[in-house]
């Protein structure tokens, strides 16, 4: 499963895309946890929303490796 | 793309000019547009640059969203939004949008509504260089 | 003059960027804009042109105010505001109010306040002109 | 006493500056009175100000030879 990283959230993967490789992530929800317990970092960051194939998601998303799937760190276009 | 919407992403400086001319047209009486320039001070530091970095393709989407709202909500004859990317100097634009109707009252709220939208929704993210170090802005509690 | 206000009042195209540049600057972060064009229907009738005559000095006194009102009630830190006179023809701008400010928000109301004086309280007259025939407008009961 | 005329108040006048001779005008509302006596046309005008020096005047503002006025039929700026 390829995640893509942005802002803050690339800094602290190191990588503009993880490549997850865990069969127990099968919704967003499951990659939010993942992302906290191999990347304690994200403990000091604003809640992140997950976009999946470009729309955001809600947690309860079943996501697959067919999807695209981003973090969102708090936006802060203009 | 709909004629009716101007959506960019660039790397590139932005140009009001080219927002201007996209959304003018004959029936319409008013045009406002917003440009957010990037200052030299933020919460009492010197500020020496930005960088914005973005989720292209859906940032295009949302950039679109908030296009079509202004078009349903406040009647909008044209919409431009286009944002800067990279590096951006002070002075510079990093967003500008620019909106066309036939009455002014809803130019002015469907810009401002844009530019909130914007702010709040669209994926891209800036980072604050000062002079002794960077932060991406927002990403702290 | 004071330097942080442009005021002008002439028979030639108005400059969107003259505008600009002029507000632009390194303390600000939002600029606002709104240019009013010569729409070719008004009240479902085809419009040819309009014509603008200004009470020149006293219009210009009276932009004055308008933009030392925004600077005290908005903390606009500069502000241009350019009106047209004589021909113009439709899709061309009658006027152009730019505004920058420390915050967007102080933009917006800043600008919409400055476009709705000046409709109130400029010397400035505009005729009309239908296929058969001008009037000038807001003048009958 | 002269008398700037813009937009309709040019077209009733035929002119862009009445020239007036009559002491009886001591104040702006004397002025209107004159206008809307030797110009009927001014009736089937929205109420026009009169500004005098370029600052918009009361009616009981005295005026003088000396003194900048122009009618001033309703703006329609921008």
């Amino acid at each position: 499963m390829k995640i893509k990283c942005f802002g803050i959230a690339k800094d602290i993967t190191s990588t503009e895309t993880l490549n997850i490789k865990d069969h127990a992530i099968v919704t967003v929800s499951d990659l939010r946890q993942w992302l906290m317990t191999n990347y304690e970092a994200f403990a000091n960051v604003k809640s992140c929303m997950v976009a999946v194939n470009q729309e955001y998601a809600n947690d309860n998303l079943e996501i697959s490796d067919l999807d695209e799937i981003a973090i969102i760190p708090p936006v802060a276009g203009g | 793309m709909d004629n009716k919407i101007d959506i960019l992403i660039s790397p590139k400086l932005l140009s009001i000019d080219r927002c201007y001319d996209f959304v003018v047209n004959e029936g319409c009486g008013g045009i406002c547009l917003f440009v957010g320039t990037v200052r030299n001070r933020n919460k009492n530091e010197d500020v020496t640059h930005l960088e914005f970095e973005a989720y292209k393709e859906m940032a295009v989407k949302e950039m679109n969203k908030i296009a079509e709202e202004c078009h349903l909500k406040f009647k909008a004859k044209k919409v431009a939004i286009h944002h800067r990317t990279g590096v951006v100097s002070i002075t510079e634009k990093a967003v500008i949008i620019a909106v066309s109707t036939i009455h002014r009252k809803n130019a002015f709220l469907a810009c401002e509504y844009a530019i909130d939208r914007l702010k709040e929704s669209v994926p891209i993210w800036k980072k604050e260089y000062l002079e002794n170090g960077s932060y991406w802005v927002n990403a702290r509690p």
